[in-house]
């Protein structure tokens, strides 16, 4: 295989850092580049210079790249961030059904883990509907469970319990009363709440007009 | 198109018998011999009746709207013949496909019958062609929109977090007790998702099995099928009764029977009713 | 507040692609800026010039700007995306035919019924299944439809053209044609479609052309 111009690398990992979900380190870079490079030390070198430069680059842009606990992340920078946040307080996004269903399972089951979570949704939960209830700041990491690959608890904060006026997680309603065991699913379903998309937009907006 | 009796060539395993109208088979078609286990893969991998009919179709690659009729319902016999003899769960729907295959090919029999409808809505075969095809269209269609460009597999969307300041009031509104109606729900749904775990390790029904034949025979008579059924202690525990009583009558252990119409149903052991 | 510069617009803009979490469309921008324009139509020409500029910056960074049913995103682009996959590791969520099939029976015939579905599919295995796309947030109930028993009438969300890349339901690829035979289905004609009330317009032009 053709060796990776440094140019190509710069780009490819400027790629990586804004499709990727959670933050990326060094050896996770490494090895997607795996048979890419014939000397690790030297590619290792040339990965550092490149994250170097999109530093620099980001730093006109309204993004920086920061080093976090697991790795090196791009995010919006802090002079910049009102701008989402007013994009969000003027369009309030509606959460999705995906997103209840984690918090909620998040509030009543805490301390729980991503995979216990995705077992009772029977979905795979991404990291964005995670890293956006720790956004909001209703939901924390409380530590590690102790089993093999020591997996993040997670449970929410005391601000959830602020936002829903509860003093503590105690005070949160039971969420069914007396054994529904025998209901038929269908007659449980609920009405989609809050389904993404159901709400018909009101302004259909397109460049053209 | 392919001549029944090359069919009947190759052997595949001495055990299965599957009968085609009054043909008994011991050996399975020459074109269905694939090992036991494809072929369960395969028999189960069809989305229905009419995904079956159009897969027989395509292997002969026949052309829908020429292809006999006739001679895909005799193939299409055996592979239901085979499932029912492999024990897979045969959906009803293959059974009234069947069935209209059967109603086809008798008219086939019948030519001049079939020239005095000559309407369309009236004839199965042209019903069920026109069905096929709708079928196909719906596939090839929706193995197009899985070729689409999708995100989480082809497309990565980038969405970036924003550096940590005061979040505040500019979030969604979420009402508390809508929160508590997708817990409900979610804990509805991990039930219905534990309950088969459930069933076995507190109420089996090999243990029902036992308790059943164990009552038969201490009662020494028969029992009334009600009898059997503890309605207190919940569906879990009647269906499992049930899954019990129907396990032991296909074993030949207990014996059903209804005296006359309308009459109680009772339930006795068999070698009971044999031996006394 | 100071009027913002165009280059300040253009950054801004690019913050927010980056930093939403669901495409975006210029009513979204421009209630985002409120306050910070004088003249709506004017910032509206600001807005797509950035958007424009945008879109060609991001041609050397190996991104593009897309617009989907629910308005403009950044995504990886064709070239780029096999890195993201190398990254990841992750399988996609796979959908089954039975899956498929029904989703392709709504997009392509809406709003339809479930019966209506069960008969083409020659099964009636549709229930569960529909279940899942509803909580998927791709298909939602569109009324009842005016027969005996009422039947629920069952239509595509723009959560469901966002996720496989579409603007509109008529960028979907054309269903066969009635009476064609089945060998080439791709060389038939436009299928008819009903378009539900929330599908969004058929006719919206890129910012590019």
């Amino acid at each position: 295989m053709a060796e990776l111009q440094t140019s190509d690398v710069k780009r490819i990992v400027e790629v990586l850092l804004f499709g990727a979900e959670e933050p990326l380190n060094l050896a996770a870079l490494m090895s997607t580049f795996e048979g890419e490079y014939e000397d690790p030390s030297v590619f290792r070198g040339v990965l550092i210079d490149a994250l170097d430069e999109l530093e620099n680059d980001f730093k006109t842009r309204g993004v920086e790249l920061v080093q976090v606990a697991s790795g090196f992340r791009v995010q919006v920078d802090s002079e910049h961030s009102e701008w989402v946040h007013k994009l969000w307080k003027r369009n309030p996004p509606r959460y999705s059904r995906a997103l209840l269903e984690t918090l909620t399972m998040i509030a009543y089951q805490q301390p729980i883990t991503r995979s216990e979570i995705d077992e009772v949704r029977g979905v795979t939960t991404t990291g964005s509907i995670l890293r956006r209830l720790l956004d909001r700041g209703w939901v924390r990491e409380l530590g590690r469970k102790q089993v093999p690959g020591l997996p993040i608890l997670y449970g929410t904060t005391r601000a959830f319990l602020d936002y829903f006026n509860l003093r503590s997680i105690g005070d949160l309603p039971p969420y069914a009363n007396g054994d529904a065991s025998l209901v038929q699913p269908e007659t449980l379903d609920q009405p989609q709440i809050i389904s993404s998309d159901d709400a018909p937009e009101t302004t259909s907006q397109n460049v053209a007009d | 198109m392919q001549d029944e009796s090359s069919f009947l060539t190759t052997p595949l395993s001495s055990e299965i018998q599957a009968r085609v109208g009054d043909t008994t088979l011991t050996e399975l078609p020459e074109d269905l011999h694939v090992p036991d286990d494809a072929m369960i893969v395969l028999l189960e991998s069809f989305e229905g009746p009419l995904d079956l009919l159009l897969y027989l179709i395509r292997k002969h690659n026949l052309d829908i709207l020429e292809f006999s009729l006739t001679d895909i319902a005799d193939q299409y016999m055996q592979y239901i013949e085979l499932m029912s003899t492999m024990r897979l769960q045969l959906a009803g729907e293959y059974l009234v496909i069947a069935a209209t295959l059967m109603l086809i090919k008798s008219r086939a029999l019948l030519p001049q019958l079939d020239e005095l409808t000559g309407d369309d809505e009236d004839d199965p075969a042209a019903v069920l062609r026109k069905r096929i095809l709708e079928y196909e269209r719906l596939r090839s269609a929706s193995e197009r929109l899985d070729e689409l460009p999708r995100l989480e597999r082809d497309l990565h969307a980038s969405q970036l977090p924003v550096a940590l300041t005061q979040i505040e009031e500019q979030q969604p509104n979420i009402d508390l007790q809508e929160l508590v109606l997708v817990f409900a729900d979610l804990v509805q749904r991990a039930k219905l998702h534990q309950r088969h775990q459930v069933t076995r390790m507190t109420i089996t029904v090999r243990a029902r099995m036992t308790t059943i034949v164990a009552r038969l025979n201490a009662a020494q008579a028969p029992t009334p099928f009600e009898e059997l059924f503890n309605v207190r202690e919940g569906k879990a525990s009647v269906i499992a009764s049930l899954l019990a009583i129907l396990e032991l009558m296909r074993s030949h252990v207990v014996r059903v029977v209804q005296p006359q119409p309308f009459a109680n149903i009772v339930v006795s052991l068999a070698d009971y009713e044999a031996s006394g």
